[in-house]
This record gives structure tokens, C-alpha cells and sequence, in this order.
């Protein structure tokens, strides 16, 4: 075996009040891709930070090349040949989609910055991850996971011999992980050894040669993937079985019979009627029963956020009407929809759902408290039950009401984002990707919560790359296309491949009928090692299926 | 992992298709075909280079209804005596850009102006040759201000402060160097202050103006076409994300605050040809000027977004609003606070209207 | 105890306090009767009473100040305001047949405070509503305010004689300084009203991340119009003060560069210009920081010349002990310290 | 330019209705210079003549400006109060190219040039400082104990202050009884005042004489003394210098001992010598503004024809 390019030893970091790494080792073998698993707040990010210079470490050692580093931050350790893509898109929405790739690398002639040169890398690295977006556009006018892409090019641009992607996935959905993996493998056999982190098993399984285990900032162990059955990898994080998995596989089986028995359709809660809004959203019929999850299907950039920020009041409708148990109604601010009781978790958690510098508890009771009025403040004693109850409900780490919610890592940040929401008592919640970032065991903690808030009458808007947890957790599917509501359906039976042709071209007819007998996945209680997130978030393993139109595009490459 | 889990990669070439149109979404409802109106919608609420294009427009619309108030208004001098009367300003203005630019704020320039002119004034007073006197100063200026840098940086001292302790410095440095005004007799820069250099048909400009415009382009460069100029834009978008993509941040946050400090003692050397003195009193309140420059240019206070020449054009538009006042000639000294206050408001207003975007 | 001394010496209070300190003591070592309090015709009397007395009104006006840059914003109108109300009180004052009389004062103390009210609803509708950046929206206000400030007294300086107004500046009330009771009731009121209510934890919620906060449901635009509202009140108030402390109204000079001292002593109080959380503890350091440091120039003699050299080290002193680098400098020594104790007790139980 | 001006100025006496005047103000700082603005324009007024009035905000470039917009604008005089003595010569050149005279109020410019301008008018702050020394030799010729002397400054580096302060150390300096104990600068302003002496009496509590640059800062200085439990006039003598109608107040009510007159009264005057210049005659090239002091009794007996 070659020796590792990266050999980090005795790592420990602390910040106050938590010991985030402790004596961690770690290393990376080129020409290999490695992952880093662990709850949120297991210490992956903290560990990357630590090895670009981005935390100095309190003791051990970091030998790059078979030099002893210490990185004085990233710009250093780029200098050395590390490339990262940080948990969070890090980048510049006030710079052109160009420039965030290529800042720092620009292509100059006479000394000045060669701005077509600069354009025609960056279209050209874009089409390598095929994505065909202006590069002279302003970054901040595309969505999340278009700006993770971009994160991505900018990363593989660098000639590194290390990449680090954390949680590069997130926001993607099935094509551009394809996409990405197929870069990954062809740098990896050009020897770069990758750090890939995410949250989905399948990916892990499907990219990663080899696995390092946190659990609270302690090193497990370091395994060869093929060598780890699931079951005992998802043990290894969390330190004990996973049994919440079954119980919601048995959940999909009696919501969808419930939602077989179309007749007993539940009184509507909200009812949109061309509700649109120009340049966002065209004009949409939605209704929303009480009890009712509806699922948001579609493409990135297809308009599901948009039309639940409709919902939710964020932004203004400029067409159409919308009804609340009954009464036509405007919602013209967050603030209305509140006050009715309509909950909007946005997928963008850091610029639109946490206050980074407030506490936990702040965080948690604000939109009850802003609900309420300044000066009707909820005693501290109530504000402490409440912190207490979610940070105990919501598995949040660490269990401090008083930490600052900047310092939690980003999947505690989602639940205590989601905790907010909760707080009001909501009688429809709107949640635009909330299990992004969440590891295994939140994730099916948070979609359990769905769950049992729909049984006891609370209306969900729920949003999601993983069509699977979509299908696993709605009654109805809603697919958008071009900025378009095409399609409204019972989930009754539908399947990913069925609801993948829809999103495609609008088309249930053909597909789903064959799809739905070959793949009952949607309806099937994984086993506890096959974890509810997998799904979607795969490419191309099993070529071949004649049914896949995209298998001359990416199966042919492997 | 053979599964029933295990698909083949989900999508289609029609999805495919759909996600590149919808991809780039941002760009391709401006791509349809739209009517010219629509297209200058656009520019003018773009938050790149709307508020300047705004101002300009307003600015061209205050200048002629000047010229169709005042006698004597219209003219190519009063136009070109707003550079003339200007020149130190519109230095002051760059360099604030590029701190403006990283969303930082530079409160010491006027008091470092002041203090350029006292170095200047009383050197030359002694004898020095302004072929030292000059690069002294730009020495000084740009030294004190890779102090307020470090001290921005390596001190995590907020800007508004570590430039307000500058700012009481420099004023301060002005008295130790004498309390009472000097005059400069010095010939070079008499010479500079009264040159004139006629542009035909009886207009004319002063070598300030020269210095100032090349000051204006080199910046348009820096800002628009070196990585240290791109970096500045970068810190101002967020100077985390900056650090994390292993932008030169901790270097290029001093140095603009260098940048800053050099333009100071520039705009103080044009200052002292302006005046032909050094005084421990002047410039005082400039740093606000120069911000409500930057800002009326279009420039965010919070950083990342806005343009030199929208600085260039905030100059002018105090520029004009003064000029107005003094060919009014009536106003008294209140009216005439009141009166750079509503034009001022009458200018922000218009542009957050103009460049208004849906929410 | 050692625990006790680690999170006084963490505070973000330290620095300031032992700034406060190290001030006072060079007065004292400079005039030792400095810390002297005497009673004189039923009231106190010292130089530490006159640092509190002048502190007020910049106190006051720095209270409103934290609130408003807690929200990410900041008002440079204070000084124009201050002037106004001085001006607008002391015209009607002047204008009325009785300036001495108890109502006659109530009168013009409401309307002059009526005006500041006004003044600071403007200043939150072109921040909140039209969208202006606070430093130019305050900025047009500080211009135009000052105008009219001298529209009012046209220039002049308007000298009252009315006993019960003059006591807002100069007066007592059991002992102490009217002008402190002023300063204390209102830290005490914006403290209650942020703290014990929710004010404050929204306040700090819009200033760190507004559209975080409008999505939360959080009414950013009347927290906006209630901070600068609040802001210019309190310049009101010590607009007041400040003009019966002279006993008159002087449109130029009253409250002039008050803007700078009150973001320096809300600065030097640990609350960041970026907005979010603040101190008011904090801010009250800060101006007893300022105005102990004015009054030192005075009483030690440092001649007007160097008097800004003299600021601008003494702010830079504040700030950079302050800084986090400072901080984590102390840290390692402590932790050295601590260490070689260590080691010493280790080498002494072997 | 302003051409056509030129050949107007030389060719005769115009219409007094005819004449524009361009007066360059330093700003509105103090009560003393509102006074002057406005005496200015009432004579100016009185006369019929035309005139453009800038407010410069205390800033030597926004006069500059102002100046050369007048040029610009082609007016028959210019008149201005310079911010500074200083660095005057480009522009009055230009002005002198123009062909427009020009005239200085209040204060004076150190140009070494004198045609720059037709005549200057106004005070001589050195000579002010002078009388307020004369005074308190006289007034102590008799003691022999030393003279403890607190000085209020005006604001540092204004020419007032510099030229109040040196003529007053020129005339004390005579006998070393007198020493000036505290000199701090009070800004010009009664809060300023009132907060120095506030201090300044804490640590020197024996002090006999308080010499302020101006009537405004005395004000403050008398607050602060009878808030000390002393009585302004009589255990504390003050010297100021200005007479403004407040000041004069406090000096017959026996507060203050001593006042320097310091007019801002030149409208009238300024009127005459733009006349003089239209008809073509050669006005005074220095013009010193008649200025008198007053003790105790002039001022009682001053008091109530006093207009600003
Ligand atoms: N700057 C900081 N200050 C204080 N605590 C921190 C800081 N950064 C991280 N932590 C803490 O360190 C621990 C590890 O966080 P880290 O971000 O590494 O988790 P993670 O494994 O990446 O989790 P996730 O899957 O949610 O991204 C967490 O408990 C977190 O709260
Ligand atoms: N007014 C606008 N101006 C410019 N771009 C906009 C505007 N509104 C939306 N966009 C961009 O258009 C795209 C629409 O994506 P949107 O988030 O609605 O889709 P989505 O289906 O929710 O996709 P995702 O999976 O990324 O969440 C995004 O890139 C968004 O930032
Ligand atoms: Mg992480
Ligand atoms: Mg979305």
C-alpha cells in the first residue's frame, strides 16, 4: 500500500465547553476515496477545519507529504495541494458564478484579469459537472444547490492532490451526484486521494473506498468499506441500533392506506387558487387537507421553494387567492401566516432560519415570542421547559439551551431550527429540505415527527431532493416543472421511477405502471441497515434498466 | 447492494434538459426576448450597476435644471470646475471605495488630510524640496494607514473605531505641529496650484484634476481587473467565505486600509494645492463627505457591491448641490444645511425608488 | 475564587472598568482631592459628581444608541436632534409671558420632546420603510437638523432665565444631580424594557440576521421605527440637558460630535458595530470611560495641543486590550502559569 | 469667466440696482457671527445693492468654491471673511484676472501680495487680547502677591484664539506675579466653558482671574463658579473679550469684570467701500473696525442700545 498523503495523529480541539475532537487520528491515501462518518456533531467538519488551518489544533500532529504542517488557514493549505469544499456553501453571492470558481486563480494577460478567458474556463468547468449556467451571472441569483455546484467546480479546478468535499450532496439531486461522482472517480484513478462526507449510506457505499468513524468526537475506528456491512456501520455511529427506521417503514404502509381510501378526504386546511406570483411561480391550484402531507417533487430550480414561500407568506402572491379553513385570506408577511398558524422552514438555514449569535433557547422561542408581541414576554421559566423539551425531543447536541447557535454543528442547527417551527404549534408546516445535513438517526427522528404531527392533524408542505423521503412521508406529491405546478397525485403506490418520469416530462401514464411493480420501494420497510435516506442520491449502479433514459449519459462511463 | 433500492440513476435526457434551462434560471427569464422597457428595468434594479446608473442620470438631471435656473449655469467650466473644486475629494472618495468596498469605513481621512497639509506646509516652510515633501507624505499617510489595518485585523478592533483613534491622531499631530495656518510659498507648488491647463474654447482644468482622473483609472483597474481588486469585492461579500476559499483576506483587508490611508495624504497634497496652506482645522467633517460620496454612488455601506466611477459621481453630486447653493445666493447659513440635506434625501430617495426591486 | 477572577477577567466589562480605573487613578495621583465628595448647600459636590453630571447627557444618548446599533444601524442625527429640542424648548420659553413658571416649562420640556419624537419616527421610516442605509438616512437628519436647529433661533444664542429649567442641567434633587437622576431613571428604563421584556432578544435577533428574523415572524420595520424613536427621544432628553445646563440654546455648538462620543462609549462597552448583541452595562463604561477621560485632560493639565493625541491612545489602549488576540495572549500566560504552579507543586509533593 | 464684468467695473459707477455683490461667509459658528451675517445683509439691503450670500460651514475649500462660483457668476465685488489667513493667492488671482475686486471682513489674509485685494475690514484679535492684558496689569498694579490666571481658550488653531492668547501673554509677561495657571481650550462655547472652569476649579481653587476668549465661555465660566459656592465677579474676576448682548448682561450685572468689544457690525461699512469702489474711488487698504471696552459702569450704561 502506498503511504498516506495525509496522516493526521492525536488531533484535539476544544471549544468552550465542548471537547469537539480528542486524540483523533486520521489519514488519506491517494488514488482513494475516504469518508468521515458521524452524527451531526461527531467533530467530520471540526477535523477538516483542523487540517486546512482553519482551527488551530490543541495537540497532535498533521503530516502532509510526509511533512509535519500547520496550515495558517486555507489559502495555505490550498498552497500545499488541499482543496476543500466547507459544510455550508462558502462563496460570494455578490460575484459572478465565474469568478467564485476561478477568484484567486484568474487567467491574466498583462497582468490584468482576462475576464472572456475567465468566462470560458468556467463555462467549461461547469460543463464538465453538466450544468449550463451563464458564468457571468451573479451567484447569489441561483439556488442553493446550484451554488454547491459551483462550489464543487471551484474545487476540482484546483490542482490538488487532496480534495475534501463535506456534505457536497446535500442539496443535489440524483443527476448532479452522478455527475459528481463521475468526477470524483476520474480524479481519484488520477491518484488524488478524496475526503468525501455525507449523511447518505448509499453514496458512502457507492464512492468511498474507505471509512473513518466519529462518534462525540472520539475516533471508533478506520474500516474498508466493502469490508463494513451497513448495519454495523450505522452502530458504529451511533453507538447503538437504529430501531426508529422500522417503525416508520410501518407508518408509510398505514398512511397510505389511509390515503387509498380517497372518499374520507380531510377537511381542507389551506385551498390555492391560481395563486402565482410573476417570475417566481406561475399561477397553481393547491389544496392542503388537515392531517395531509403533501410532498413538493421537481427538478433544482423547478420552483418548489418558491411555491411554498407563497404559502408561507415569505413572499407576496401577485395572482390568484388563497383560502384558510374556508376564509379567502392575504398572506402579505411571514408575520400573517404565523398569526394563522402556517409554519415556513427555509432551506437555506443559515441566511434565512438561524440567529447565529443567539442562543439555543432564543432561537427556539423567537417566532413563538415575535407571535406573541415584545411585551407579552414567555417567562424564562417557560422558555427553559421549551428549549429543554426540544433540545431533549430533537436529540440536539449539546444538550445546552445557553450555547450559541452559531457554534452547533449544521445538523443541530437544522433542529433547532425545526424546534422553532414546532414551538408555534403549527397547523400547517412548510418545510423546505429540512433533513439536509441531518444525519441517519435525526433524519428518521425528524421524519417520525412529521409523522406523528400529520396523525394528530397538523398539515405538512414538505420538500425534499430525496424523492424517496418524499414518497415515504406524503399523501399527495405535487411535481413541478419550469417554474410550473404540472402535476397533483395521490401517493398511492407511486414509485420513484414514476414520479422521476413525471418531473421529467409531465407523463405519469407510461411509466408508472411498470415502475411501480419493480420497485415497491416507496412502500417498503428498509431494514435497519439500509437506512431510510437511501434512495435517489445514487447513480447509475446497475445499468441497464431499460426503463432509465439516462443510462447512455452516465452508466457507460463506468 | 442489489437491493430493489438500487436504481440506475434517476433522470432522463428531457429532465436533463429541463434542469439546464432551470439551472440557470436567474439568467434565463432575462434571456426571453423582452421589450427594450424591460431590459432597462433590469439594469437600473440590478444591484450592480443600477444605483450608479441612476445617479448619473439624476445627476445630469439636476446639472440641466440648474442650467435652466441660473444664469451663467450651463456651462462646460462649471462643469469642469466641480472636478476642479473637487479633485481632492474624488481621491478621498477612491480610497474610501475600497474600504467601503470590504464593509469597512475610514472615518480618518479628513483629519489626515489636514495632517498632509500641515507635513506639507511646514517642511516647505523649512526648506525641503517638495520632490521629498510629496513621497514623505504619501509615506506618512500610507503608513499610518497599514497601522489602522493591522489594527482592524490582527486586533479585531472595528473599523469605525481603530479609523475614529486615527482620526483624533492625526487631528491631533496637525496641532503638535503648530496651532496657527502656514502658508505655502513654496514655487512648485504654487506653480501647481495656479497652473492651468486650458482644454480650448476657454475652458481649462488644473494638473489636480489630471492626478485625480489617473488616480480614478488606476483604482477602475485594481478593483475591476487584479485579484487583489476582485479579493476586495470578496471580503465584502463575506470575508468568511473569502478566508475559506483561500483568498489572501488578512492581507488584502490591511492593505486597502493602506490604500485608503495613501489616498488620504494624495488628496491632502491636492488639498495643500488647492489652498496653498496647511491648517490644523481644515478638512474637518470630510470623511463624511467622502462617504456620502461613495454611498450616493451606489456603493453598500455592508461591502461587496459598487463601482469607482459611482464614487466619481457621488463627488459630483455634492459637487452640484453646492454649486446650486451658491448661485442661488440667498439662502442663509441654516437654509443651506437644510437645503444639502433635502437634495441629499431628494437623490437617495429617487435612487431606492428608481432601482427599487419586487419583494 | 479562582473561578470568580477567570470570568471577571474574561468579561467583556474588564478592560473598560480597568480603563475607568487607571484613569481615575492618574486624577488622583494628578489632584488628590479628586475622589473628595462634599456636601454643599445640601448637595454633593466633587469632581467625581461632575463626571457624572456632564457623563449624562452623552450616557443618555449612548443608551438609545446601543439600541439602535444592536439592530445594525446607527444614528448620527443625535447631535442635530439635541439641538432642536434645545432650541425648540428654549424659544418657547422665551416666547412666553412666564419662562419661570413650573407649566410654562412642562410645556416646552413636552413639545421640545415631542419634536425629538417626531424627528426619530423620520429617521425610522427612511430606514425602515424606504430602505435608506442608516448612516445616510441619520447623516441627511444630522445635516438638515442642525439647520433647522438655527432656523429656530435663527442663528442666535437664546439665553433663558427660568429656574425650573435650568434645573434639568444644573439642579438637585436630594443630593444629587438632576441631570444623573435623568441618566440613571432612563438606563434604568431601557434596561427594564429591553431586558425584562422581550424587546431586546428581538432587537438583537433583527440586528444579527433580519431576514432570518422577518421569516421568524419578528416585526423588523416597528422594532426599527421603535429603536430610532427611542434613539432620538433620549438625544431629546439630553438635548435638554444640555441646554439648561448653559441655560441656553445654542443651535451650533449644542450636542456637536455627541454622535461620536455615544458610538465610542457603545463601542468601548463590548457592542459590536455589526449589530446583535449589546451591553447596556457595557455602554455605561463606555461614557464613564469618555467623560472621566475629558475630565482628566482637564485636571491634569495636558495642554489642548496634544488633547486628541492623548484620546486616540487612550482608545486604542481600550480597544486593542479588548481584542481577542489580546485575550488569547493572556490566556497562554495564564495557562504558562498555571503550568509552572503546577510543576512547582508536582516537584514539591516528590 | 466673468469678462464682461470687467469692462462694467471700469467704464464708471453703474446703477446702485445694478451691482451684485458676493459675500463668502465662514459660516454660522457662533452667535457673533450670526450677527455679523446678518448685519450684512440688512445694510446691503438698505442700500439696494444685490447680494449672493454663501455659507462656507467653516470650511476654507467650500469658500474657495464659493468664490470661484462668483467669478463664475460675474459679480461686481466679492467680499469674504476668510476661514484662514492662508493660502489665498490662487483663487484671489483669479479673481484679479477676472477684474473684480475683492474685500476682506472680520479677518485678514497673509498674502504677501496686497493687490490681491482693494481693502480689508475688520479687528485686530492681537490688539484685543492687548486691552484684556492692559486691564489686569492695571487692575492689579497695586498687589504684589502673584496672580493666579486661568485662560479659556478658543477652539485650537482658530486665528482668534491664537492672536487673544498672544496679544494677552505679551502684555502679562510684563511681571511675573502673573502666571497663567490652566490655559484649556473651552471651544469657544458656554458648555465648554462652564466644563473647563468646572475642572479647572477643582484643582486650583486659589485662582483670582479667569481671561476667556470669548463672552460665550465667561458665561459658562460663571456657572461653574457659582456652582462652586463663589461669586463670579468678586472672588473670581473675569476678563472677556466680544460684547455680545448676554456678555454685557453678566458684565452690568457685575459677573464680569471686563469686556473687549469685538464688532461684527460691518455691514454699513462694507456698504461704503463697495460704493467707493463702484465710483471709482480707492477705499482704505486697512480698515480696523472702531472697537472700544467696557468696564461695569459703560456697560449698565451700554446696555440698552445694544443690538446683537
Ligand atoms: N466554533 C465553534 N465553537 C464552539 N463549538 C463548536 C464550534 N465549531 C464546532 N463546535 C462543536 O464541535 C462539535 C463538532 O462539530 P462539527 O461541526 O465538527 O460536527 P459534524 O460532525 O460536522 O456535524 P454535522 O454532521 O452536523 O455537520 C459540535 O458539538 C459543535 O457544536
Ligand atoms: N427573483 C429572482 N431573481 C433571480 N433569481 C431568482 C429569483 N427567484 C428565484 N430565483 C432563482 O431561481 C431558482 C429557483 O429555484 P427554487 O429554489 O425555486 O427551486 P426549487 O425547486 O426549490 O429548487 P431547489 O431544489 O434548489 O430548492 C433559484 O436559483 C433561485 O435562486
Ligand atoms: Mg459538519
Ligand atoms: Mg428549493
Amino acid at each position: 500500500m502506498t503511504a498516506p498523503v495525509v496522516e493526521m495523529t492525536g488531533i484535539s480541539i476544544s471549544f468552550p465547553g465542548v471537547k469537539a475532537l480528542d486524540g483523533v487520528d486520521f489519514r488519506m491515501f491517494p488514488g482513494e476515496v475516504h469518508s468521515l462518518m458521524g452524527e451531526n456533531g461527531a467533530g467530520k467538519s471540526t477535523i477538516i477545519k483542523a487540517l486546512t488551518g482553519v482551527y488551530p489544533i490543541d495537540s497532535g500532529s498533521i503530516v502532509v507529504d510526509g511533512a509535519t504542517v500547520s496550515f495558517s488557514g486555507p489559502a495555505a493549505a490550498q498552497a500545499a495541494g488541499i482543496a476543500t469544499v466547507y459544510q455550508e456553501v462558502n462563496l460570494l453571492p455578490n460575484l459572478s458564478v465565474a469568478e467564485n470558481i476561478l477568484l484567486g486563480r484568474e487567467p491574466r494577460r498583462f497582468g490584468s484579469i482576462d475576464g472572456r478567458a475567465m468566462r470560458r474556463r468556467a463555462k467549461q468547468l461547469l460543463e464538465g459537472l453538466n450544468l449550463d449556467l451563464d458564468p457571468g451571472s451573479l451567484l447569489g441569483s441561483h439556488s442553493l444547490a446550484v451554488q454547491q455546484l459551483v462550489a464543487i467546480a471551484r474545487a476540482i479546478d484546483i490542482d490538488a492532490k487532496v480534495l475534501i468535499l463535506d456534505e457536497p450532496t446535500s442539496s443535489l439531486d440524483a443527476d448532479e451526484v452522478a455527475e459528481l461522482f463521475r468526477v470524483i472517480r476520474s480524479l481519484r484513478d488520477s491518484g488524488v486521494a478524496i475526503l468525501f462526507v455525507s449523511h447518505f449510506l448509499d453514496q458512502i457505499y457507492e464512492i468511498t473506498d474507505r471509512l473513518t468513524v466519529l462518534r462525540n468526537g472520539r475516533l471508533v475506528g478506520e474500516y474498508l468499506t466493502e469490508e463494513l456491512l451497513r448495519i454495523d456501520l450505522v452502530q458504529k455511529m451511533i453507538g447503538k441500533e437504529l430501531t426508529a427506521l422500522d417503525e416508520i417503514g410501518r407508518r408509510s404502509h398505514t398512511a397510505e392506506a389511509a390515503a387509498a381510501a380517497a372518499d374520507d378526504r380531510p377537511a381542507d386546511f389551506v385551498r390555492a387558487e391560481s395563486l402565482g406570483r410573476k417570475g417566481a411561480i406561475e399561477p397553481f391550484d393547491l389544496v392542503v387537507g388537515e392531517g395531509e402531507v403533501i410532498g413538493l417533487a421537481g427538478l433544482l430550480g423547478s420552483g418548489r421553494t418558491e411555491l411554498a414561500r407563497l404559502l408561507g407568506g415569505i413572499d407576496r402572491s401577485d395572482s390568484g387567492r388563497l383560502e384558510i379553513t374556508g376564509a379567502g385570506t392575504r398572506l402579505r408577511t411571514p408575520r400573517q401566516a404565523i398569526s394563522r398558524r402556517i409554519a415556513y422552514s427555509s432551506e437555506d438555514r443559515r441566511g434565512e432560519g438561524i440567529i447565529d449569535d443567539l442562543t439555543v433557547r432564543d432561537n427556539i422561542v423567537l417566532a413563538l415570542q415575535a407571535d406573541r408581541g415584545w411585551f407579552r414576554p414567555i417567562p424564562k421559566k417557560r422558555q427553559e421547559e421549551l428549549a429543554q423539551s426540544y433540545i431533549q425531543a430533537l436529540n440536539i447536541r449539546p444538550a445546552n439551551a445557553d450555547a450559541l447557535v452559531r457554534n452547533l454543528s449544521g445538523g443541530n442547527q437544522q433542529k433547532v431550527l425545526l424546534a422553532r417551527w414546532l414551538a408555534i404549534a403549527p397547523r400547517l408546516l412548510i418545510l423546505d429540505e429540512p433533513t439536509r445535513g441531518i444525519d441517519i438517526g435525526a433524519k428518521a427522528e425528524i421524519q417520525k415527527l412529521v409523522y406523528t404531527l400529520a396523525e394528530n392533524g397538523m398539515s405538512v408542505v414538505f420538500i425534499s431532493a430525496e424523492l424517496e423521503e418524499v414518497l415515504r412521508l406524503s399523501h399527495r406529491v405535487a411535481v413541478l416543472r419550469d417554474r410550473r405546478l404540472v402535476a397533483d397525485i395521490e401517493n398511492d403506490g407511486l414509485t420513484v421511477d414514476a414520479l422521476l418520469a413525471l418531473i421529467a416530462d409531465g407523463s405519469v401514464a407510461d411509466e408508472q405502471a411498470p415502475d411501480a411493480g419493480q420497485a415497491p420501494d416507496a412502500t417498503q420497510a428498509p431494514d435497519a441497515g439500509r437506512p431510510a435516506d437511501a434512495g435517489v442520491g445514487r447513480p447509475a449502479e446497475n445499468p441497464g434498466s431499460a426503463s432509465d433514459p439516462t443510462f447512455e449519459t452516465t452508466g457507460d462511463r463506468r | 447492494m442489489t437491493s430493489t433500492l438500487d436504481r440506475p440513476s434517476a433522470g432522463t435526457p428531457s429532465g436533463r434538459g429541463s434542469r439546464r434551462s432551470a439551472g440557470s434560471a436567474g439568467s434565463s427569464t432575462h434571456g426571453r426576448s423582452r421589450s427594450p422597457f424591460d431590459r432597462l428595468r433590469d439594469v437600473l434594479t440590478s444591484p450592480k450597476s443600477g444605483p450608479v446608473l441612476v445617479t448619473a442620470v439624476l445627476f445630469v438631471a439636476v446639472f440641466v435644471a440648474g442650467g435652466i435656473r441660473y444664469r451663467g449655469f450651463f456651462s462646460g467650466q462649471v462643469f469642469l470646475n466641480l472636478f476642479v473644486d473637487n479633485s481632492y475629494l474624488i481621491v478621498l472618495a477612491v480610497g474610501m471605495t475600497f474600504v467601503i468596498l470590504t464593509g469597512g469605513i475610514d472615518l480618518s481621512v479628513g483629519a489626515v488630510v489636514a495632517l498632509s497639509t500641515m507635513i506639507a506646509a511646514s517642511l516647505l516652510q523649512s526648506g525641503w524640496s517638495p520632490g521629498v515633501v510629496i513621497p514623505l507624505i504619501l509615506v506618512l499617510t500610507s503608513v499610518l494607514g497599514l497601522l489602522v489595518g493591522l489594527m482592524i485585523h490582527v486586533f479585531k478592533v472595528q473599523p469605525f473605531i481603530a479609523t475614529l483613534a486615527a482620526m483624533f491622531l492625526a487631528r491631533g499631530l496637525c496641532y503638535v505641529i503648530s496651532k496657527d495656518s502656514i502658508s505655502i510659498t513654496e514655487p512648485t507648488f504654487v506653480a501647481l496650484a495656479v497652473t492651468r491647463i486650458p482644454l480650448g474654447g476657454g475652458l481649462s482644468i488644473t494638473p489636480s484634476v489630471v492626478i485625480a482622473l489617473v488616480v480614478v483609472a488606476v483604482a477602475v483597474w485594481v478593483l475591476g481587473f487584479t485579484r487583489f481588486g476582485r479579493t476586495v469585492y470578496a471580503i465584502g461579500g463575506s470575508e468568511q467565505s473569502g478566508m475559506l476559499m483561500g483568498l489572501p483576506v488578512a492581507r488584502t483587508k490591511v492593505i486597502v486600509y493602506v490604500v485608503s490611508g495613501f489616498c488620504s495624504g494624495l488628496a491632502g497634497v491636492l488639498f495643500s494645492f488647492y489652498t496653498l496652506s496647511g491648517y490644523p482645522l481644515t478638512a474637518i467633517g470630510t470623511e463624511l463627505d467622502a462617504i456620502a460620496a461613495v454611498v450616493v454612488g451606489g456603493t453598500l455601506l455592508t461591502g461587496g457591491y459598487g463601482f469607482v466611477l459611482g464614487s466619481v459621481l457621488g463627488v459630483l453630486v455634492l459637487g452640484v448641490i453646492q454649486t446650486i447653493i451658491t448661485f442661488e445666493g440667498t439662502l442663509s447659513s441654516w437654509w443651506t444645511k437644510i437645503f444639502i440635506g433635502a437634495l441629499l434625501l431628494v437623490f437617495i430617495i429617487l435612487q431606492k425608488v428608481l432601482t427599487a426591486r419586487r419583494r | 475564587m479562582n473561578a470568580l477572577l477567570l470570568r471577571t477577567v474574561t468579561s467583556r466589562l474588564f478592560w473598560p472598568v480597568v480603563m475607568l480605573l487607571a484613569l481615575v487613578a492618574i486624577n488622583v495621583i494628578a489632584f488628590p482631592g479628586f475622589l473628595t465628595i462634599t456636601v454643599k448647600d445640601g448637595h454633593l459636590f466633587g469632581s467625581v459628581i461632575d463626571i457624572l453630571r456632564n457623563g449624562a447627557p452623552t450616557l443618555i444618548i449612548a443608551v438609545g444608541m446601543t439600541l439602535v446599533i444592536a439592530t445594525r444601524g446607527i444614528d448620527l442625527s443625535v447631535g442635530a436632534v439635541a439641538a432642536i429640542s434645545g432650541a425648540v424648548a428654549c424659544s418657547i420659553l422665551l416666547g412666553s409671558s412666564d419662562p419661570g413658571s413650573f407649566g410654562t416649562v412642562a410645556v416646552a420640556v413636552a413639545v421640545a420632546l415631542l419634536i425629538a419624537l417626531v424627528l426619530g419616527v423620520w429617521n425610522g421610516f427612511l430606514v425602515s420603510v424606504i430602505g435608506i442605509q442608516p448612516i445616510i438616512a441619520t447623516l441627511i437628519l444630522m445635516t438638515a437638523g442642525r439647520g433647522v436647529a438655527m432656523l429656530i433661533t435663527e442663528g442666535q444664542i437664546l439665553t433663558v432665565d427660568s429656574a425650573p429649567f435650568k434645573a434639568l442641567g444644573s439642579g438637585f434633587w436630594f443630593g444629587l444631580p438632576v441631570a444623573v437622576v435623568i441618566g440613571a431613571v432612563i438606563f434604568a428604563l431601557a434596561a427594564l424594557l429591553t431586558r425584562r421584556t422581550a424587546l431586546g432578544m428581538l432587537i438583537e435577533s433583527v440586528g444579527i440576521n433580519p431576514e432570518a428574523s422577518r421569516q421568524a415572524g419578528v416585526r423588523a420595520r416597528g422594532l426599527l421605527f421603535t429603536v430610532y424613536t427611542f434613539c432620538a427621544l433620549s438625544a431629546g432628553i439630553a438635548g435638554l440637558i444640555l441646554t439648561a445646563n448653559q441655560t441656553a440654546a445654542d443651535a451650533n455648538n449644542t450636542g456637536l460630535f455627541i454622535e461620536l462620543d455615544a458610538i465610542l462609549a457603545v463601542v468601548i462597552g463590548g457592542t459590536s458595530l455589526a449589530g446583535g448583541r449589546y451591553s447596556l452595562a457595557g455602554t455605561l463604561i463606555g461614557a464613564l470611560v469618555i467623560q472621566t477621560l475629558v475630565t482628566t485632560v482637564y485636571t491634569v493639565g495636558i495642554p489642548p495641543i496634544i488633547t486628541m493625541v492623548f484620546k486616540a491612545a487612550v482608545v486604542t489602549a481600550v480597544c486593542l486590550l479588548q481584542s481577542p488576540a489580546t485575550n488569547a495572549a493572556f490566556a497562554r500566560l495564564r495557562q504558562r502559569i498555571a503550568a509552572r504552579h503546577a510543576r512547582v507543586k508536582e516537584a514539591a509533593a516528590s | 469667466g466673468g469678462g464682461d464684468t470687467t469692462a462694467g467695473s471700469s467704464e464708471g459707477p453703474k446703477p446702485v440696482d445694478e451691482l451684485v455683490v458676493g459675500f463668502a461667509q465662514v459660516g454660522a459658528e457662533s452667535g457673533w457671527r450670526t450677527a455679523n451675517t446678518t448685519d450684512i445683509q440688512a445694510a446691503f439691503k438698505d442700500a439696494g445693492i444685490e447680494l449672493k450670500f454663501s455659507d462656507a460651514q467653516q470650511k476654507q475649500e467650500n469658500q474657495i468654491k464659493a468664490i470661484r462660483s462668483y467669478i463664475q457668476q460675474g459679480v461686481d465685488v466679492i467680499a469674504f471673511s476668510p476661514v484662514v489667513e492662508t493660502g489665498w493667492d490662487a483663487v484671489l488671482n483669479e479673481a484679479k484676472a477676472a477684474g473684480i475686486p475683492v474685500v476682506l471682513t472680520d479677518r485678514a489674509v497673509d498674502s504677501q501680495d496686497d493687490s490681491l485685494y482693494v481693502s480689508f475690514l475688520g479687528s485686530d484679535f492681537v490688539e484685543e487680547g492687548k486691552k484684556a492684558g492692559d486691564w489686569v496689569v492695571e487692575e492689579y498694579k497695586d498687589s504684589t502677591d502673584p496672580v493666579k490666571i486661568i485662560q479659556l481658550e478658543g477652539t485650537t488653531g482658530a486665528a482668534p484664539a491664537i492672536d487673544r492668547a498672544e496679544g494677552f501673554a505679551d502684555v502679562i509677561a510684563a511681571d511675573d506675579k502673573f502666571e497663567v495657571v490652566a490655559s484649556q481650550t473651552g471651544d469657544f462655547t458656554r458648555a465648554g466653558g462652564k466644563q473647563v472652569t468646572e475642572a479647572l476649579l477643582k484643582s486650583n481653587p486659589d485662582v483670582d482671574l479667569i481671561y476667556a476668549h470669548n463672552d460665550d465661555m465667561a458665561l459658562g465660566a460663571i456657572e461653574a463658579i457659582e456652582a462652586a459656592g463663589l461669586t463670579p465677579g468678586v472672588d473670581i474676576k473675569i476678563v472677556s473679550v466680544d460684547a455680545v448682548k448676554d456678555g454685557m448682561q453678566a458684565l452690568a450685572d457685575g459677573k464680569i469684570n471686563f469686556i473687549v468689544e469685538c464688532s461684527p457690525l460691518l455691514g454699513k461699512q462694507l456698504v461704503q467701500i463697495v460704493e467707493q469702489i463702484n465710483n471709482g474711488e480707492t477705499p482704505e487698504k486697512r480698515i480696523i473696525t472702531e472697537e472700544t471696552t467696557f468696564d461695569q459702569e459703560q456697560a449698565v450704561a451700554a446696555l440698552p442700545d445694544r443690538q446683537y
